[in-house]
């Protein structure tokens, strides 16, 4: 998708659990080529969003819908660059698809990729087979051909393997490769799941709060790993985050949730001056 | 590794049939383990209801060669798919089931399973158990004589086919997402990996391997009772991977090896020991059954991970010898 | 920051100040095997807001587990040294011994109960402290009136904030005379985080709880504290009062981080960047 | 009527029985998370000590309880020490091997030391019939129930009520954190198994009496899973109902439709209450957030 | 055989391998029945064994397990046992074709008529009437005692031993024209309570009530019978028409009946006499001796009678010689324990005897109704 196009569109989208409304009515759109950030106070739905986003969660009503290149998904041909923004748009073949409808793994098949607030890797895995398994949606599933090895079976791991080498290479993950993740320090796991959903070569990334429980040091790595993905690899992403400073600097759009409505959404800066953000969620102190 | 190779090859000649039958039950046994590891070890589904499914590869081959006149190739093949098939059957719960409400809900698979093996009568055609007639492969009919070795010939063969096929499967895409199932399924399922396709695909895969099993048992003890398939055949087979070691191809064969093993030492003690301490030959089964318990205890207290990772510590410590680390 | 209270630094000499908790030059071993405290010595004085700053991994919530008697549970052990509370000494004392004599631990990550609602968390709580349990239940929905509101709903399903919440609620139900927090404010929105500080400012100035704080949010930290310490590698590499702390240039430079002042470095123009020295 | 009736009391009586052997195995699951696989064999063991202590020391029945009691305790907190405590950490199914495995050992331990053979009791609870709405009804079926109501009531209400109940659903829940709460996990762990033995004696007693003292107790213990399945592996109402519900529908079909099916019934209504709902009849969802 | 244990001339004891179910689903009667066995090897090798050779008899607990069974089996192949005594009929029946591979002679305490087919089972030996013959005899007598018209149900155990004797009972009263109603229910292993199987029996209006199971479960059934006011007669077959079913269900046993081929102690045949010897000689109490012990003790009488025929002709133990001796040598006495007193093989028939005898528990004995009955 070329950027500057709608990508994601988020249409009245209401989750209910029980009692609780996790969200209400949220519209908002993230462009093609932007880092868009949603923030807002504990509790106002921003996981549930990305949840929905990722079809992990089925919305009580609404939609949410994303537009994709034909030729781009579900074809093994993602390692291809993403089409340049000097492509004609109407010689693309762009299609639409409600996530709402769909569960996660097929979600997963358009592009999807994601990180979650508390990671969620395979942990007895190593940092290879986590990463090989960003790559499960590219790769031939066949029992047989697996059991015998030799041949289409092993010819297609080397394939995925030589990609997934690029992104331990983007991500500097070369001293982790086979160390079972579960043993690894809380940074470099986090910097893993980044990998993981890296290798599935996604046309949209949702993280969730990848600098949690991070201090400075690592929150500025991460940060620029995040920003050379984007850059790099020509991702659009969705970011979770509650360090006002990273959403400041690195993301193009904010978009600010309240008790699962949205209540602002703009640029970084017309959103910290937004009078209702402030009240909700920066507090004075931020604002000053 | 070549040593184990020659030893595995000549064994044949050099034990005498007692044992010979023994290393039969136990290569069978591995297959079958080979297989519920896969579902169990790997994918994280825990399965009450080997018993079962080693039924119904076995009755199948039987009654396939027996009343059809399959050839018993085809036959042990026909056993494969149906098991599998049922293993899918049996795995839809699975879809939704976790922990401990899966393990029950197979249990009652197995429990429905020896029902119908012991009530359906077209089965045994009422005599409560199933002559199977002596194996003949290609024209070639096994003799009385030379029954064991040649048995155990062909059991290696397929044990050795079955380690190899299963530890492929873990090399490649298939065998990854069953293990990201077992370890954080919400994520396999935001990575692409389809969870209804892969756990049924783990059932099947799983009880292709135990239906091979049940073939063989059928094909070499020549005869099928339901006593052979109840709920203790099930814990026994979850024994062995615990001792074996979990989520380990070679593990689910040392462990089939040492739980066919087990009763027999714990008879030749006995048998030692017993002057001193009548009990231990009076209540012989007593005492099997208990030491079962205690193995299986004392594994998983000490070596959660069981024979395979003694092995690798073994191993180690050999490669690096003299010098420690 | 108008988080701040009333009770602002310096409000007392922390030399004259008795000590409420100190931990004597200790060693900390995980699994036989992994030395994670290297003769690390604190003081906690009674009255006071200390705050324990420092990178991942260097060892802070494992002094704080030292201190609650939680190592045990994790194949960890004090090897030397020693830790005394109220003047008594509590190095080998048990965990929900240490809860009765006032040391209570509001856990990193929240750690709430999942399957309790949130007034059975705080029940649970006051585990130790069952007959005042009602007073001070209302104590804590008086402090937290979220709480309140959310008696009846099962913990598990509140956003991390709220849970946040519940579990600082819940450590005080043991009616603590030191609570030790182990990074409140992860993952909490700017204006939660601010709440939070000023709840713990509040709750001291107030009740003069004493209180021991782990941060990575080292600015709010220090805004609210009385005493820093700073600790790198198991050890304590700098300690001072808050205000000198949040001067000091090192600690500017390595835990106020970019962002926040004026002149500051913006994400974007930080490449990879790499710790140049090391506090050693 | 009358052979309903009868079905009907003998059903109500294995219900509550098995409920209360099942509420021991809820007991520990909620409390420690553990799954317990050998209560059949608790069951046994209570059944067994009670006997020696009765029968074969001939202790009045008063001491013989407490005997089986004191037994009771010291097995749950044994077990729970040296069995359960090196475990924790580990996988759901290492949780279940290791009562697998304590379970051949225990079953292994009484058949060493009493045989296999049935050994009969004198009667503890009045024999005899009573004729209830033209059914004939065993009076010692009708004291089964009276027991096992009021053991149940005494222990639902400690769990759910008591300070110590919501210490038990703490622990259950995150052990670290409960610990900084002041708990005690490992009281609570022991009072838990050492509850379960005890409602395990009293099952296994009470069972015992009204048949006979064998390793057939063991297989009655095996239908506590879908009891606790069906109710919902952490309801103690679930479990109630669950137990009852096995017991009455078993009843019902061994007298109306097939004895032998009757055996596999339980299992049958427990594959079709998973099907509709995956967490049992009462069992609450599992919070599973990301 | 050249040496070794089965030359003519060798003077090594006689190994005998022993299937025995000690702690399984039919322990209760399998163990007397196996101590039977074995106290009639220790009284034969302490009288001089055969011919001066003694037996080894090699006895295994196989719980009622045929995959047991059939490890025990391979066991005692490898140790060279030259007959096997077996004992129930799952593992028996599927023993057969192995046992006719290796030629060794089998007797077992599985009576099934399955077995008596010396085509199919040429090395099966049944000392005893058929469970069928049984289950025949206890028709005649329901159909006498009743004066015609009745119901019956028979309740089997849920297994081959089980199963064994019903169709033919079901076929022996069509062919007989007998006014007999015949339903029939397995009984559910490890029940805690026979009320079910019972309403049931009640429904059909059986009168009857024929058991073919071992004496616990028997014993419970006709405790629960008592405790639900039913009324019906119980006939227990073979396994639990004996002392174990008058004690274990105390009162509640009285009046039933029972078809037993082999004589009770207390009915003092010749027969008895050398065990009521060796029950004195090892401080016994003879009233502590079942009839399982009484039919485990001529089992191997009989296996042993068949050794000694061979030994005597001169010829190498192996299977196919014993086998032959048995169905040559004629009659064999038992002193009035077994049927009408002899057990007969032949060629072309290994059923050793058809009669049975009935008794009725009075008092908590066992008293005798009938002898010799043949359907
Ligand atoms: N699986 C669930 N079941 C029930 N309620 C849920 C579930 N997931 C979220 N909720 C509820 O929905 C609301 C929004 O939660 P969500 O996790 O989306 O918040 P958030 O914005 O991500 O907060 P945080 O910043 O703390 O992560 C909360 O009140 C929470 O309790
Ligand atoms: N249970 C444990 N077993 C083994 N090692 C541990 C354990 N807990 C912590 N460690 C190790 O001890 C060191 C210090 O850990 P600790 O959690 O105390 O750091 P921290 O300062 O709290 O870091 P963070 O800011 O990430 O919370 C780390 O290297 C960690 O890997
Ligand atoms: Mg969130
Ligand atoms: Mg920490």
């Amino acid at each position: 998708m070329p950027p500057g196009q709608p990508l994601l569109r988020v249409s009245d989208l209401t989750l209910k659990f029980g009692g609780v409304t996790a969200l209400a009515d949220v519209d908002m759109s993230v462009e093609s080529g932007t880092i868009h950030a949603i923030i807002g106070p504990n509790g106002a739905g921003k996981s549930s969003l990305l949840n929905c986003m990722s079809g992990l969660y089925r919305p009580t009503s609404g939609s949410v819908a994303l537009r994709y290149v034909a030729d781009d998904v579900g074809r093994g041909r993602r390692d291809q660059p993403a089409a340049s923004p000097e492509a004609d748009i109407d010689s693309l073949d762009i299609r639409e698809r409600a996530l709402t409808s769909l569960p996660p793994h097929r979600v997963a098949r358009l592009g999807v990729a994601r990180s979650f607030q508390n990671i969620e890797l395979f942990d007895h895995l190593t940092v290879l087979e986590n990463m090989m398994l960003g790559r499960h949606i590219h790769m031939k599933q066949n029992v047989l051909t697996s059991m015998l090895w030799f041949g289409p079976a092993r010819r297609q791991e080397i394939a995925h393997r030589e990609i997934v080498e690029e992104v331990v290479d983007l991500l500097k993950l070369q001293a982790y490769r086979q160390k079972p993740v579960g043993t690894l320090a809380y940074g470099i796991q986090k910097r893993v799941e980044l990998g993981r959903a890296l290798a599935l070569q996604p046309s949209l990334l949702l993280l969730d709060e990848p600098m949690a429980g991070m201090n400075a040091e690592e929150k500025e790595d991460m940060a620029r790993y995040i920003l050379d993905v984007h850059e790099l690899a020509g991702v659009s992403i969705v970011l979770i985050e509650h360090d006002m400073n990273v959403v400041m600097d690195i993301s193009n759009r904010v978009t600010v949730l309240d008790f699962g409505k949205v209540i602002g959404d703009g640029t970084p800066q017309e959103v910290m001056d937004n009078p209702r953000v402030i009240e909700a969620y920066l507090g004075a102190g931020a604002a000053s | 590794m070549a040593v184990l190779a020659v030893i595995v090859i000549i064994l044949p000649f050099i034990l005498d049939d007692y044992w010979l039958a023994l290393a039969n039950t136990a290569l069978i046994a591995a297959i079958g383990a080979i297989g519920l590891n896969i579902l169990v070890g790997y994918t994280g589904q825990i399965s009450l209801g080997q018993g079962g499914f080693l039924a119904v590869g076995a009755f199948t081959s039987a009654i396939l060669t027996d009343r059809l006149g399959m050839p018993a190739p085809v036959s042990i093949i026909g056993a494969v798919m149906l098991t599998a098939a049922i293993g899918v059957i049996v795995g839809l719960p699975a879809l939704r089931l976790k922990g401990l409400y899966l393990a029950i809900a197979t249990l009652a698979s197995q429990m429905v399973i020896l029902f119908i093996v012991r009530r359906w009568e077209f089965l045994t055609e009422g005599q409560g158990f199933l002559d199977v007639a002596r194996l003949e492969v290609f024209g070639f009919r096994l003799d009385r004589a030379n029954f064991e070795q040649q048995w155990y010939m062909i059991l290696l063969v397929l044990a050795i086919l079955a380690a190899l096929t299963a530890t492929n499967l873990f090399r490649t895409g298939v065998g990854r997402s069953f293990m990201a199932v077992r370890d954080q399924d919400i994520a396999a399922s935001a990575m692409g990996v389809n969870l209804t396709r892969a756990k049924l695909t783990a059932f099947a895969v799983s009880n292709g391997y135990v239906g091979l099993a049940g073939a063989l048992m059928a094909h070499y003890t020549e005869i099928l009772s339901w006593e052979k398939f109840t709920l203790d055949v099930s814990i026994l087979y979850l024994a062995m991977i615990i001792v074996g070691g979990m989520g380990s191809v070679a593990g689910a064969v040392y462990g089939a090896v040492f739980i066919t093993l087990l009763p027999v030492l714990v008879r030749e003690v006995a048998d030692v020991v017993g002057g001193a301490v009548p009990i231990i030959r009076d209540q012989l089964p007593a005492v099997e059954h208990g030491v079962f318990g205690l193995t299986i205890i004392v594994f998983l207290i000490f070596e959660p991970r069981g024979l395979n990772r003694i092995w690798e510590r073994i191993k180690d410590w050999f490669g690096y010898w003299p010098f420690r680390y | 920051m108008t988080a701040a209270p009333e009770a602002a630094p310096g409000a007392g000499p922390p030399a004259a100040a008795p000590s409420l908790l100190s931990i004597n030059n200790i060693e900390v071993i995980y699994d036989e095997v992994i030395l994670v405290l290297r003769g690390l010595s604190l003081e906690v004085p009674k009255g006071q807001i200390v705050a324990l700053l420092g990178s991942n991994g260097a060892g802070k919530s494992t002094t704080l587990k030292a201190a609650s008697g939680l190592l045990p549970s994790e194949q960890g052990e004090v090897t030397s040294g020693s830790i005394s509370f109220a003047g008594e000494d509590i190095t080998k004392m048990d965990a929900p011994e240490r809860v009765k004599r006032g040391l209570s631990l509001c856990m990193e990550g929240r750690h709430v109960f999942p399957h309790l609602t949130v007034s059975d968390n705080l029940l649970a709580g006051g585990y130790t402290k069952a007959k005042e349990a009602g007073e001070t239940l209302d104590f804590v929905y008086e402090f937290f009136p979220k709480l309140a509101d959310m008696r009846a709903r099962t913990a598990g399903f509140l956003s991390g904030g709220e849970q946040q919440m519940l579990a600082i609620g819940r450590a005080l139900m043991s009616q603590p005379t030191l609570l030790m927090l182990d990074e409140p404010s992860l993952g909490l929105a700017p204006l939660l985080v601010e709440e939070i500080f000023a709840t713990i400012a509040k709750l001291n100035a107030d009740t003069g709880l004493t209180v021991l704080v782990i941060e990575q949010n080292a600015r709010t930290a220090l805004s609210v504290a009385h005493h820093g310490y700073i600790m790198e590698q198991g050890r304590i590499m700098l300690e001072d009062e808050a205000d000198a702390l949040a001067d000091n240039p090192d600690v500017k430079e390595f835990y106020l981080g970019v962002g926040g002042d004026a002149g500051k470095r913006s994400y974007r123009d930080v490449k990879h960047y790499r710790r140049r020295k090391r506090w050693l | 009527m009358s052979t309903f009736v009868t079905l009907l009391v003998i059903g109500l009586s294995e219900g509550a029985i098995l409920a209360l052997a099942a509420l021991g195995f809820v007991l520990i699951y909620k409390a420690t998370g553990v799954i317990n696989f050998a209560q059949g064999e608790f069951l046994l063991i209570g059944a067994y000590s009670f006997y020696t202590a009765f029968v074969v020391m001939q202790l009045p029945i008063v001491l013989a309880l407490l005997v089986g009691v004191l037994v009771a305790v010291v097995v749950g907190v044994v077990v729970e020490r040296f069995i359960l405590r090196p475990m924790v950490g580990q996988s759901h199914i290492s949780i279940i091997m290791v009562t697998i495995g304590l379970a051949s050992v225990l079953s292994a331990l009484v058949q060493m030391f009493y045989g296999t053979q049935p050994r009969s009791m004198p009667p503890i609870l009045p024999r005899g019939s009573v004729s209830i709405l033209g059914g004939t009804v065993p009076v010692n079926r009708l004291w089964a129930i009276v027991i096992c109501a009021v053991v149940l009531g005494l222990l639902t209400w400690f769990f759910q009520k008591s300070r110590h109940g919501v210490a038990m659903r703490a622990v259950a829940d995150d052990q670290q954190a409960a610990m900084t709460v002041g708990i005690s996990v490992r009281r609570v762990f022991a009072m838990s198994w050492a509850l379960a033995a005890i409602s395990a004696l009293i099952a296994g007693v009470t069972l015992a009496d009204i048949t006979t003292v064998e390793m057939n107790i063991v297989n009655f213990g095996l239908l506590v899973f879908p009891v606790v399945i069906m109710g919902g592996l952490d309801s103690v109402p679930g479990t109630i109902v669950g137990g009852l519900t096995i017991g009455l529908v078993t009843q019902f079909v061994s007298g109306y439709m097939d004895p032998g099916l009757a055996e596999i019934v339980p299992y049958l209504v427990l594959v079709l209450v998973l099907l509709v709902r995956p967490y049992g009849v009462f069992g609450e969802k599992r919070i599973e957030r990301v | 055989g050249g040496g070794g244990a089965a030359s003519a001339d060798s003077d090594e004891p006689i190994p005998i391998g022993v299937i025995a179910d000690l702690s399984g689903a039919t322990g209760d009667v399998g163990t007397p029945y196996n101590e039977g066995m074995l106290a009639y090897v220790e009284q034969l090798n302490a009288d001089g064994g055969i011919n001066g050779r003694e037996i080894d008899a090699m006895s295994n607990d196989y719980a009622y397990e045929v995959p047991q069974a059939e490890e025990l089996y391979r066991r005692y192949l490898s140790d060279e046992a030259v007959a096997i005594q077996g004992w129930g009929t799952g593992d028996t029946e599927a023993l057969r074709t192995r046992v006719a591979n290796d030629e060794l002679p089998f007797m077992s305490g599985s009576f099934s008529e399955e077995l008596t087919d010396v085509e199919e089972s040429p090395y099966n030996f049944l000392v005893a009437a058929t469970y069928s013959d049984q289950m025949r005899a206890a028709l005649n007598w329901i159909a006498e005692e009743s004066g015609g018209e009745a119901g019956v149900a028979a309740l089997h155990h849920d297994s081959p031993f089980g199963t064994s004797p019903v169709g033919d009972g079901e076929a022996w009263i069509d062919e007989q024209g007998l006014d007999i109603d015949f339903t029939s229910h397995a009984m559910p292993a490890g029940t805690t309570n026979f009320a079910g199987i019972l309403s049931q029996v009640d429904s059909a209006g059986a009168e009857y009530i024929i058991i073919q199971n071992v004496a616990s479960p028997a014993a419970q059934l006709a405790r629960d019978l008592k405790a639900q006011g039913g009324d019906q007669t119980i006939v227990c077959l073979n396994w639990c028409g004996n002392e174990l079913f008058a004690t274990g269900a105390g009162d509640a046993a009285e009046g039933h009946v029972m078809v037993q081929p082999i004589a009770p102690i207390t009915t003092e045949r010749p027969g008895h006499e050398a065990i009521l010897a060796y029950a004195d000689e090892n401080g016994m109490d003879p009233a502590d001796i079942q009839v399982s012990f009484v039919q485990g003790w001529y089992a191997m009488h009989i296996m042993a009678e068949g050794i000694r025929h061979t030994l005597d002709a001169g010829e190498d133990l192996t299977g196919p010689a014993i086998r032959e001796s048995l169905e040559t040598m004629g009659p064999i006495d038992t002193g009035g324990v077994i049927g009408e007193g002899t057990v007969e093989f032949s060629a072309d028939s290994h059923r050793g005897s058809t009669t049975t005898g009935l008794y009725e528990v009075k008092d908590g004995e066992l008293a005798v109704i009938e002898e010799a009955v043949s359907p």
